[in-house]
């Protein structure tokens, strides 16, 4: 059952080093907020899991919080490059990172999978590309027809981490918009938090909504404008002018330090 | 009106291959602004698919992400990741890609993967996303890329999405549901595949092109079509849409 | 594109003798209407394919028009026995059936398999039991753990027809309430028809609604009540009653021949 | 107030059994009005589960179907029956699931397929179902079953959904997730499993029944507890509970 609690106690108690950490949000509903306190927990080693790894994951790379990266597309949406993420890769700044990388339809099938508690998943993909010999894919043939298809194993994240628009006072969580993977990677990880813009009386239902019982959470943590700057459908903007400024604070390892240590770290300091 | 530019011109090219398409499946950047100006020009009931689950969406403004509010909220039916890559990707229930790439090759493979050695990148991109099953699945492809011995290149660095692999037949080999690629579109003119090699031929060329100015701008040894076409110019209508568009 | 026109008309061009015909709906939207007029038209050796065949496709065996029944609980939900699959299955009246019976989950993996247009989906089923042995299912290995696990083959109906609240002048279709696997059937299928309750101008989102855009159907038909004695919900009410008085009227051959001839074929000599 | 009949007790007992429940899956007849019993007299937040899709239904009143529109409109959540299946009972999120059969075993398996042989059926009965997965992978089931010859047999006529197959450690071989079922409690009594034999032991009887009833009932050699308990009576509150809730 949902614990309702302060997103640094949620953290506190859910993630810990080494641990495989999954903060999805497809665009939409990215937990911003949640990473950020993560890292002022000074969480190391982690193996972070993401279909887009970006602004946010190009941030918690670029402070060496990770160990490994599994993904399938690291770019800044409409922008261009993730500066940290490709230093990472490239120069092994701060550390170097370990990569697996999958396609899209791979990585939301390794959440089926996980979230099903299923072994693998199958899809018909890979075939014929170079991700194939460079990532963790099997090809099987069906029983039936005997085509070959690909079989990707589940994902099962330690923790997955989600925000959404509100959650009820027993930890019942919906959001709307875009509904990305967050469902499935909250259902196939071990432990889930989920950051909420507000606690409400009663979850009034609403189109397009996803609702996650709280029963299958273990914390939700109050914690207004945690997507930004991706944004929650109906509360907040996304602050795309952000998202073009972070390709400059990005760019230099320094300037990206001083901004970090101001905007992110430096809320620790004044708590 | 001041005239085209290369890129006003390849977007244009790319919205009119859109005329008589119901489905389209884009990202974003210059194929998303295509389709939208086709959605404004030629074909109004053009069915736009994001990869973030929008299926119809009717934006106003050119997205700066796939996930923008505007596209959920326009759409007629938004799905999860899960289910728009199972549901409606992988079955090719949708009639055209946009692609783009870092890299293309004579057979229309792309590269968006890494530039140099995988494990010790030159320049690390940003990876596949949804392109690989897209790619295969999708009815047809067209590709929407810009012309230069950069892009245009006699051996990928990484084969992130197949076009047609190694030459006529691969795809079916492959098991893959989808025609391939097309048409490329890029700022110089449109390469389409042989039939019987599979390889690109270069088949029209926008105004004020020539023939040279597309073989220099390829790393390859660029074929040429016997009946090579020359781009209509863009219409006022055309590009005072696409010039409003822009502005937003 | 989905094409808007008249139940008659639709059933005429989508439904074959000897198709393949899923009629989905569980409990809640059952597309009663439509399989009455598949049955005026006089479809002959049809395979039936449905989860739950209650009473729609009670009637739709009693009167002889399946060769083979596909599904996973045959039964009056909360009454008893289906007596006119009984009678088929027991005794060949009116004419042997040939049936093959698979669990809920199974029968839920294969229509989305067939949605997905792959050849088969895994499931953790069947282990132990009789089933196994009596139906088509086979088990593979797991290319990553070595577990055991059951493959059901794609359902790839000729036709898929089900009912919803609503659909546009442009065919969007809009449902509500309990989804059952409607929007799986239609998409796993070569055709499909939906009939529904009303035609509106514009699709009101609406929570907890299913959309399914009338660019992947053929046909959509007006058919106000096309779901009694099962409902819509939020327009018909499910006529409880009713399946319970089902279970006089079938119990005898000639009084259920009786009642179809009333209530079902002879709406089509008042045509 | 009249005494409780046999049926009434039952549905007591079973109500009981979710006194300290937070997930139960149900499907219609005596488990459904069971756990709505449940939730009015023991455990208000128990969270209610129908095959149809509704997680967390509050029906006001007993449904006679698992799709009528209370379970629906008073749900937390409404999924899809492939999710249902796949995400909610297959990785065994469910604690309890009750279910019911027209044959049980000694080692609780369970008979809802057909009474004679498959291919030249006596009885057709309904078929399985969700029961095989659902009693393969929730926590542990609950088998709430009329008791008599007919119904508790030597032999099943076909194994719908597994109990404990042929004996301990079988359900580990065939890959379930699930305990198993932990209780049968039936018109006249309680029925265990051992941990050494996993065959079902007779742990409790209602008030007025006897041993020889319950052996008189059962189709095989039944064994019975040393400790044989003797089932609390309905209390005035559990018996009102009931007889309203029937009434509505």
């Amino acid at each position: 059952m949902a614990e309702i609690v302060s997103l640094p106690e949620a953290v506190a108690e859910l993630v810990r080093d080494g641990d495989s950490v999954a903060l999805e949000g497809f665009t939409h509903l990215i937990p911003f907020a949640a990473g950020h306190e993560v890292l002022r927990q000074g969480r190391r080693e982690l193996e972070l899991i993401r279909m887009t790894p970006d602004v946010l994951y190009d941030q918690m790379i670029g402070m060496g919080a990770a160990r490994r990266l599994v993904f399938s597309y690291g770019g800044n949406p409409g922008v261009g490059s993730l500066h940290r993420f490709r230093d990472a890769i490239e120069h092994g700044w701060p550390a170097p990172i370990e990569i697996e990388e999958h396609s899209h339809a791979g990585m939301a099938n390794r959440y089926l999978a996980g979230a099903a508690d299923l072994p693998f998943a199958v899809l018909r993909g890979y075939a014929g590309t170079d991700l194939a010999a460079h990532t963790n894919v099997r090809f099987i043939e069906c029983p039936y027809t005997g085509e070959r298809l690909a079989a990707v194993a589940a994902l099962a994240p330690d923790v997955a981490i989600v925000h959404a628009q509100e959650a009820d006072h027993a930890g019942n969580v919906q959001l709307w918009g875009i509904p990305g993977v967050q469902k499935e990677a909250v259902l196939a990880a071990t432990r889930s938090l989920v950051t909420v813009e507000q606690i409400v009386e009663r979850l009034e239902p609403r189109p397009g909504a996803v609702v996650i019982p709280g029963w299958v959470l273990d914390a939700v943590a109050l914690t207004p404008r945690g997507s930004q700057p991706s944004y929650s459908l109906g509360i907040t903007e996304r602050d795309n002018d952000f998202y073009r400024r972070w390709d400059a604070i990005s760019r230099d390892r320094d300037a990206f330090l001083a901004w970090m240590a101001e905007h992110v770290l430096g809320e620790v300091l004044v708590r | 009106m001041s005239e085209a530019s290369a890129d006003e011109v390849q977007t244009i090219v790319a919205a009119r291959a859109l005329a008589h398409t119901k489905t389209v499946f884009i990202g974003v950047g210059r194929p998303s602004t295509a389709a939208i100006l086709a959605r404004m020009v030629h074909n109004p009931s053009l069915v736009l698919v994001y990869e973030s689950g929008a299926i119809g969406a009717k934006p106003f403004h050119i997205p700066l992400s796939i996930g923008d509010g505007e596209l959920a909220a326009t759409a007629d039916a938004v799905v999860s990741v899960p289910e728009m890559f199972n549901d409606w990707i992988g079955p090719g229930r949708i009639e055209v890609a946009f692609l783009s790439a870092a890299q293309i090759d004579r057979f229309a493979n792309l590269n968006s993967t890494v530039i140099g050695d995988y494990d010790h990148p030159v320049t690390r991109l940003p990876g596949a996303g949804g392109a690989p099953e897209i790619a295969a699945n999708c009815e047809r492809v067209i590709v929407v890329i810009p012309h230069s011995r950069r892009t245009f290149v006699e051996r990928l660095d990484f084969v992130t999405t197949v076009g047609y692999a190694d030459g006529p037949g691969a795809r079916q080999r492959l098991g893959m549901r989808g025609r391939g690629p097309t048409a490329v579109i890029t700022d110089l003119g449109v390469l389409e595949p042989d039939p019987s090699s599979a390889q690109l031929v270069l088949t029209q060329l926008h105004e004020g092109v020539t023939v040279e100015n597309a073989r220099d701008a390829t790393g390859w040894d660029l074929a040429v079509a016997e009946q090579l076409s020359v781009t209509e110019p863009p219409s006022d209508t055309e590009l005072d849409a696409l010039r409003e568009l822009l502005a937003r």
